[in-house]
């Protein structure tokens, strides 16, 4: 009894998750392949039921992306380059932001997500200071749709009210209906490529590649082994579960 | 120690009660400016944001935090002062503490009031603010004791208790004093306010003993509760917030408001209240020395800051640092350096520091430039992170200026009740640095 | 268990006394609401709550002819995505085709037939219903046909394509008009005319981008808004990253970078006009270096002898070794290809400089090649009945018809003249002449509040219908279109408008316009093209046919290739090189900028602009959301000493338009750019006062050949007005500071 | 019965109090409006106990504080940034805020305990008491003790001396 008791103190008193992730979801994005078209960003706007906010608000930073594209000028005229990255959670395996939270409202999860639980959130907004990555919204308002637009509305996904904050989940919804279907059928593992989030979807140039990186066949295992792999602010020690691909040169 | 001669003990009870039990409309008028403040700069604005949304301010999504936070800060810095000082004074049996520690510590206990109403003001739903303590709640779940938020919470909780019955426990034979020279349902009030207390030999005795043990708790506890606060900021990685000077800093910083603060409020006790005879030269010298020491503590720390990110040289907190010394807010920034590093060296000066007037207008600038250090931590750090291109910026809204305006109303009107409610001075320790009642001196 | 039990308890403790009290209270006191899960009176077919279909459709958000798969819930669309069996998309889809959904639950549609109430253009309309709208129309065209005036009557309609064209096209050839005609903004006239010249065909060939190993683009985005973006998209994708060890280069030529300016290896602003120039230059180098050994390399030679790279470096401002490095990179390349697109074949030199490109491709070996230029074999369907007047010249034609008081009835279809051609053109004016103009739309933009009547068409997305992609994908293809919603107000399908109309007027119309519906018309065609290619068909019987293209949305014949026997001879382009420099409206002395108005990949020619979601989305370059901005140079915007937010008056012979700067660094000097698209005056709340309409300001000339604007030929001088306005933008400071979030420097890596 | 002297002077209030302890009096109240260490003294009241009071409750604070940390950290096991479940030097810092709020709430207990306060009960009392005035009770006395008390008392200079009820 006492030792089994000591024994579990001792486990839980070692950093790290659980005893290990039942899935890890990655995400790779090749920048050889984005071309910055942004249709990431509308697929993740519909899946993800993301307010519509206006120009008022937009003009002062108060719009939702839960997935942004930034870009950044390399040079000057004419020898100039841009450099398009898409930005969205990275659901850091040691996220900043987790450890702040007073309530709990974001967590780690068994399968390896940063998770953000709408109902626990009393909006401190202390994640999105703690994240280096700037990915976590703010609503700053209870956002409403012009009739008949919500009739769009995502019904997997909540609505979000003023004072929660919000974030790409990875489209969790997704990943819950593959898990089901994968239990349903014989208990066995989700396969790989049964799972895309939105943007993965969406993406034209196939530049995204999302899947288990527990599962070493996978095709994002294979991808994060890629020599131009690379972690965005890596020297933050965040350990992001969104690899990029370095564009590669001509 | 008495500018004007000594009075006696009766005059004591009589100068300081008076101030309780004898009200003039002025006193009424100024009440009911600060509350009228209160309520339409502070409260007014506050529904029109809980209706509205976080919005109704003007952060944004780079600049999460803002003014509120920087308030926040500000006002438990200016608590920092009362309570450790009078117990830092208490322990080392200082005498010039008595006559201004009551004050000082009421001041603690209402600006941290404030600085817990910021945090109100700042959540998004205010109406769960209760989640994060750990008493049962509809989520079947208690707070993350992982969290620097919860740190806050467990240390303004305790640092509002501790100075709650810090100050309550110190005015028990005040209150029979107030018992005593009034009649009616005042009379019944102060009863149950003192105790019963008789002043028994006994009683002082356990008085004192658990009013040393008060003060022992509270000293750790302030310098905690500060660096608590700082760890908000330095636990991040922020640029510009994560250094780790930052819990002496705010320590530091937060003791140099709190002394500014007494000196503002001393004055205003000398001049509405007539305590010039309590409160004199040598609280305003001692006060001014202390604030040369911490003023030129801060200095060194903001070098050393300075210093330590310069030497550090990562592209990040360069960037930062060359935003806060050049950028939008850097006149902020000098206006700063300015008040709180340079203008307090006129301290020296014996002309300034015996000068009531001279005083406080320095100790006013103080504070200002202490409000603006908070303010530029907040504003300069966090709309420009990692990322350039999420490089944002803030600028308060009216919303949140006027709830900034607000809260200094709210302050006055709760120290304007306090000093009807509790004697602005204490009067046994006063008499104690008397020249004692003997029949043979 | 226990860990639940343990959460229960300090719940119980919490909540148990009061909650449970106040629980039983509210719940006594409040009357449970009774919801109604399926808030429909008829629920559609197939419908189970809580599960979701895919029904697959073409997307109709620009002419690329992608198909969609849309996911219903609760007979609500909830999500447009790429149909993954349909060759164009293969399940990927871009911005604009996701914001369908937009289109379908737009506050701003059109719910009713409606009827101006007074003076035209006043925009105000009363709703009226369908029968007396349809009987109003049809009695006055059926006068105008029993008084053999047919040819009165008029209908332009935006770029229509599978089926609804042939409707369209037998109605007014019934009605004995032959003035049915389209005009569209993207249309590639200019390379459809080049086309013409070179391969003897006036269709679009298949530009197989995705195993080129050199893609050298003149002017065309074709990553956002050339032609297929989302086709050359996944193209794109597997040029770069798709192959082992070949990562294909692409080079692109054009004075203000575009997304696909920002993908490319070599991004060369060559001087605006000069492109085709440039196209020769490479011509010529590829051919006076021997690299090209054809039997009629003496005609090319004594073609291109004017073209050599001094030359052409000269006029194009393009250093001589680059030219000279791109053409033999070019002619080394495996796999090479070049297009032209964008400003390029939007100059009064379009074909011209098309024709260049092409014979570059021609040189270089590249027709009918993998990573070339490939011919589309016939179409699946020979839909189109005939050439029609496509373009700006066919507008013109109109104005003067309608001027002139030749015409009667103007029937408009989902097209916006008035917005998306110049002023000069005069179509605003010349409209007022028309006694009759009756609009189908399912939105009211500045040409449908000139209608007498505006007859409410269903979304896409509400309608049956069909689509031939255009460009193909080197074999016959077809998508069907089918109503994914029920239709959400009052309103028809344009087909069924036409067949409505045709019903009216009597005659032979309704003996030979028999369908009852757009649904029956599309599917007895079909059925038609079943039986001419039973012998390929699988399915035997035409039913079973039918449900599986309905259920895929797509049917094509993907070995059905056209190989090389396509590719023609060099002669005819070889005649038709001349010398491709555009003439600019306007003397370089008093206009010393260059417009570049240029496409975006969220509202294209404008069409976009009343989806809320795509003006909330940045535009990829500049991150600029909700409004139109001008592009300047920074050395052009340092020397002028303008900066962001200033207003500026950007001024042509055609007019000016006020509009804030926006300084960006991948302009060539002298050139200034503004997006098309934003500026409407009606077109719903989200579009309507919201930045200006640079097309505006270009003059009205054309391109002979090719007979489409040419609006890439217009100068302008810009003064600054002093006034400011924010340009709303979510883009921070754009620069990475040295910091490694492009990936570790170069050696680290 | 009780008797109360009423004194002007603390020296004289003193004497007054040192004689009756050495006279046998145990049931004696010392009434000051500012605390006097030697009428402590005369009591002999050394180290209050509430400072045990003090040491249990930060103990018991800061046991509690890391219990609670730990234990709501086992409850729900909720990872969240890669650290432990039982996270050591964050829970200090919960454990320091606790202890030192336990450690006041027990002080407040123990001044309440050892001086008996609250106490509403009628005492022999005078308002001089908080001004200027220095009084002794001899409470518990009668007859003989009584007058002997009261020697004592006027002998010391008292201004006033007055008979009165016992409390409570």
């Amino acid at each position: 009894m006492v030792s089994t008791f000591v024994e579990k103190l001792k486990a839980y008193s070692k950093p790290g998750y659980y005893d290990e992730f039942e899935y890890h979801w990655t995400m790779t994005i090749d920048l050889d392949r984005c071309t910055g078209c942004e249709a990431c960003v509308v697929a993740c706007q519909a899946e993800n039921n993301l307010p519509i906010v206006g120009e008022k608000r937009y003009a002062r930073n108060r719009e939702i992306k839960w997935i942004r594209i930034e870009r950044y000028w390399e040079g000057d005229y004419p020898d100039v380059k841009m450099g398009f990255i898409p930005i969205l959670c990275q659901h850091c395996d040691d996220a900043p932001c987790e450890t702040v939270c007073p309530v709990f409202a974001t967590y780690h999860n068994r399968d390896g997500l940063n998770t953000q639980v709408y109902n626990r959130c009393i909006g401190t907004r202390s994640c999105a200071i703690y994240c280096p990555y700037e990915v976590r919204y703010f609503n700053w308002f209870t956002y409403t749709w012009d009739e008949p637009l919500e009739q769009q509305l995502n019904p997997d996904v909540s609505v979000r009210e003023k004072g929660v904050m919000e974030k790409c989940t990875f489209c969790i919804q997704r990943i819950r209906i593959a898990k089901d279907n994968a239990k349903d059928d014989d208990k066995r593992r989700v396969r790989d490529g049964e799972v895309v989030p939105a943007c993965v979807q969406s993406c034209p140039t196939e530049a995204m590649v999302f899947g288990d990186s527990n599962d070493p066949e996978a095709e994002v295992s294979k991808k994060m082994k890629n020599e131009r792999g690379y972690k965005v602010l890596e020297e933050l020690n965040t350990t992001p579960s969104v690899v990029y691909l370095k564009k590669a040169h001509a | 120690m008495f500018d004007h001669g000594q009075p006696s003990y009766a005059d004591v009870n009589k100068d300081v009660l008076s101030t309780m039990l004898e009200t003039g409309p002025r006193y009424w008028i100024l009440l009911g400016t600060t509350m009228s403040i209160a309520v339409i700069c502070f409260f007014m604005p506050w529904l029109y944001q809980l209706f509205v949304g976080i919005g109704a301010a003007g952060m944004n999504r780079n600049a999460v935090w803002g003014t509120y936070i920087s308030n926040f800060i500000f006002w438990i810095g200016l608590s920092h002062s009362g309570t450790l000082l009078s117990a830092v004074l208490h322990i080392t049996n200082s005498h010039w503490r008595k006559s201004i520690y009551r004050s000082a510590e009421a001041m603690t206990l209402f600006s941290l009031m404030t600085a817990a109403l910021f945090i109100m003001v700042h959540v998004g739903r205010v109406w769960f603010v209760h989640w994060t303590f750990p008493i049962p709640n509809p989520m079947g779940l208690w707070p993350n004791f992982r969290s620097p938020l919860m740190f806050d919470v467990m240390a303004i909780t305790t640092y509002l208790t501790a100075s709650s019955i810090f100050i309550y426990m110190g005015s028990v034979p005040d209150f029979a004093a107030v018992r005593d020279a009034s009649t009616g349902l005042r009379r019944r009030l102060y009863t149950i306010f003192s105790f019963g207390w008789r002043g028994t030999a006994r009683e002082w005795h356990t008085l004192g003993w658990a009013y040393t043990f008060f003060a022992v708790f509270v000293i750790p506890l302030a310098v905690s509760v500060h660096s608590i606060v700082s760890w908000d900021f330095a636990l991040s990685i922020v640029p510009g917030l994560h250094h780790t000077i930052f819990a002496p800093y705010f320590v530091c910083g937060a003791i140099y408001s709190g002394t500014a603060g007494i000196v503002t409020v001393m004055y205003c006790l000398r001049k509405f209240l007539g305590f010039e005879k309590y409160i004199g030269q040598v609280h305003l010298d001692n006060l001014g020395k202390l604030l040369i020491a911490l003023s030129l503590i801060w200095s060194y720390i903001n070098i050393l800051e300075l210093f330590s990110t310069w030497y550090g040289g990562t592209s990040f907190e360069l960037e930062a640092l060359k935003f806060r010394l050049t950028g939008f807010y850097a006149p902020l920034y000098w206006e700063m350096i300015t008040f709180c590093a340079f203008v307090p060296l006129l301290i020296f000066f014996k002309k300034i520091r015996w000068s009531w007037n001279k005083m406080l207008v320095v100790s006013i600038l103080i504070n200002i430039g202490m409000l603006t250090e908070r303010f530029i931590i907040v504003a300069t750090s966090l709309p420009r992170k990692f990322l350039p291109d999420a490089f944002g910026f803030y600028l308060p809204s009216w919303v949140e200026i006027s709830i900034t305006i607000g809260s200094f109303a709210i302050f006055a009107t709760l120290f304007l009740i306090f000093i009807k409610w509790v004697p602005a001075v204490s009067l046994y320790e006063v008499k104690e640095t008397l020249k004692p009642l003997r029949r043979n001196t | 268990m226990s860990k639940i039990s343990r959460r229960d308890l300090l719940q119980y403790i919490g909540a148990g006394g009061i909650g449970a009290v106040g629980g039983v209270l509210y719940g006594e006191s409040i009357e449970r609401p009774v919801e109604l899960l399926v808030p429909q009176v008829v629920p559609p077919e197939d419908f189970s709550p809580g599960i979701a279909t895919w029904y697959n459709t073409v997307c109709n958000q620009c002419s690329a002819g992608c198909g969609i798969s849309v996911r219903i819930r609760e007979g609500k669309a909830k999500k447009i995505e790429g149909n993954p069996v349909h060759p164009v998309s293969q399940g990927r889809l871009c911005a604009r085709g996701q914001s369908g959904l937009n289109a379908l639950y737009n506050p701003d549609r059109i719910r009713a037939p409606l009827t101006n109430a007074g003076q035209r253009g006043t925009g105000s309309f009363h709703p009226i219903d369908w029968d007396e709208a349809l009987t109003t129309i049809g009695s006055r065209i059926s006068r105008l046909k029993i008084e053999d005036d047919a040819s009165r009557v008029r209908l332009l309609t935006g770029r229509v394509r599978g089926h609804l064209d042939e409707l369209f096209a037998q109605f007014m050839d019934l009605l004995g008009s032959q003035h049915y005609q389209q005009y569209d903004f993207t249309n590639p006239s200019a390379l459809l005319a080049a086309n013409r010249i070179s391969f003897g065909t006036e269709q679009l060939p298949y530009y197989d981008i995705k195993n080129a190993d050199l893609l050298l683009s003149f002017g065309a985005d074709y990553l956002g808004t050339w032609i297929s973006p989302v086709h050359h998209g996944l193209a794109y994708g597997h040029m770069r990253q798709g192959r082992a060890a070949r990562r294909g280069k692409t080079v692109q030529v054009e004075p203000r970078m575009s997304l696909s300016g920002a993908a490319a290896d070599e991004w060369i602003a060559a001087r605006p006009g000069t492109e085709g120039l440039l196209a020769l230059g490479l011509a010529h180098v590829l051919v006076s270096d021997g690299h090209y050994s054809g039997s009629d390399r003496a005609e090319w030679s004594n073609a291109l002898q004017a073209h050599s790279p001094s030359v052409v470096s000269a006029a194009t401002d393009v250093p001589e070794d680059k030219i000279l490095q791109l053409a033999r990179e070019f002619a080394s390349s495996k796999a090479s290809l070049a297009i032209a697109g964008g400003a390029t074949t939007a100059g009064t030199n379009a074909v011209a400089s098309a024709v260049a490109v092409n014979a570059l491709n021609q040189l270089a070996g590249n027709l009918g090649q993998p990573g070339g230029i490939i011919f589309n074999a016939d179409q699946a369907f020979s839909t189109s009945p005939d050439a029609k007047p496509v373009g700006m010249q066919g507008i013109l034609d109109l104005v003067a018809a309608m001027e002139s008081g030749e015409v009667d009835v103007l029937l408009l279809h989902d097209s916006n003249p008035v917005f998306s051609l110049p002023d000069g053109v005069g179509f605003r004016e010349a409209i007022d002449k028309v006694p009759l103009v009756v609009a189908l739309s399912s939105f009211r933009d500045e040409t449908t509040e000139l209608a007498d009547f505006v007859l409410p068409t269903n979304i896409y997305l509400e309608s049956w219908g069909d689509d031939v992609p255009d460009p193909g994908v080197g074999f016959p293809v077809a998508s069907i279109s089918q109503p994914v919603v029920a239709k959400l107000y009052d309103t028809l399908s344009a087909g069924d408008i036409i067949l409505s109309l045709a019903r009216q007027i009597g005659g032979e119309l309704p003996i030979q316009m028999s369908w009852g519906s757009m649904e029956e018309f599309v599917r007895e065609r079909w059925r038609a093209e079943f039986d001419k290619r039973e012998s390929d068909a699988a399915e035997q019987d035409f039913e079973e046919f039918w449900q599986a293209a309905i259920a895929a949305g797509v049917w094509g014949q993907p070995g059905a290739t056209a190989g090389d026997q396509l590719v023609p001879s060099a002669a005819s382009t070889i005649a038709a090189i001349s010398d491709p420099v555009s003439e600019f409206a306007g003397s370089e002395s008093e206009y010393p900028f260059v417009l570049h108005p240029f496409l975006t990949a969220t509202f294209l020619d404008g069409r976009g602009a009343n989806l809320p979601w795509l003006q909330e989305l940045p535009d990829p370059m500049t991150s600029v959301v909700y409004g139109s901005w001008v592009e300047l140079n920074p050395a052009t915007a340092d020397e002028l000493g303008i900066e962001e937010g200033d207003v500026l008056e950007v001024v042509s012979t055609a007019g000016s338009v006020r509009v804030p700067a926006l300084i960006f660094p991948a302009i060539r000097p002298g050139v200034v750019a503004m997006p098309v698209g934003q500026g409407h005056e009606a077109y719903g709340r989200y579009a309507t006062d919201r930045g200006v309409n640079p097309i505006h300001i270009v003059a009205a000339q054309m391109d002979a050949e090719a007979g489409d604007l040419a609006w890439a030929a217009t100068r302008v001088k810009i003064r600054n007005t002093g006034e400011r306005m924010q340009v709303v933008k979510i883009g921070g400071v754009s620069r990475t500071l040295g910091r490694q979030i492009l990936g570790p420097a170069d050696g680290h890596a | 019965m009780a008797i109360m002297g009423t004194f002007a002077f603390e020296d004289d209030f003193l004497a007054a109090a040192e004689n009756l302890v050495s006279s046998g009096f145990d049931n004696i109240s010392l009434l000051s409006p500012i605390p006097l260490e030697e009428a402590q003294e005369v009591l002999g009241l050394g180290k209050s106990p509430v400072r045990r009071f003090s040491l249990a409750g930060a103990m018991i604070g800061g046991a509690s504080g890391i219990a609670m940390c730990v234990a709501t950290a086992l409850v729900f096991i909720l990872p969240t940034g890669g650290r432990a479940i039982i996270a050591i030097p964050p829970y200090l810092v919960i454990t320091y805020e606790m202890t030192i709020l336990f450690g006041v709430l027990f002080t407040l207990l123990g001044f309440h305990f050892v001086s008996g306060l609250p106490a509403w009960r009628d005492k022999p009392y005078t308002e001089a008491a908080s001004i200027d005035r220095f009084v002794v009770v001899v409470e518990g006395t009668a007859g003989e003790q009584a007058a002997q008390a009261e020697a004592i008392i006027r002998d010391a200079g008292a201004e006033e001396i007055k008979h009165v009820e016992d409390g409570g």
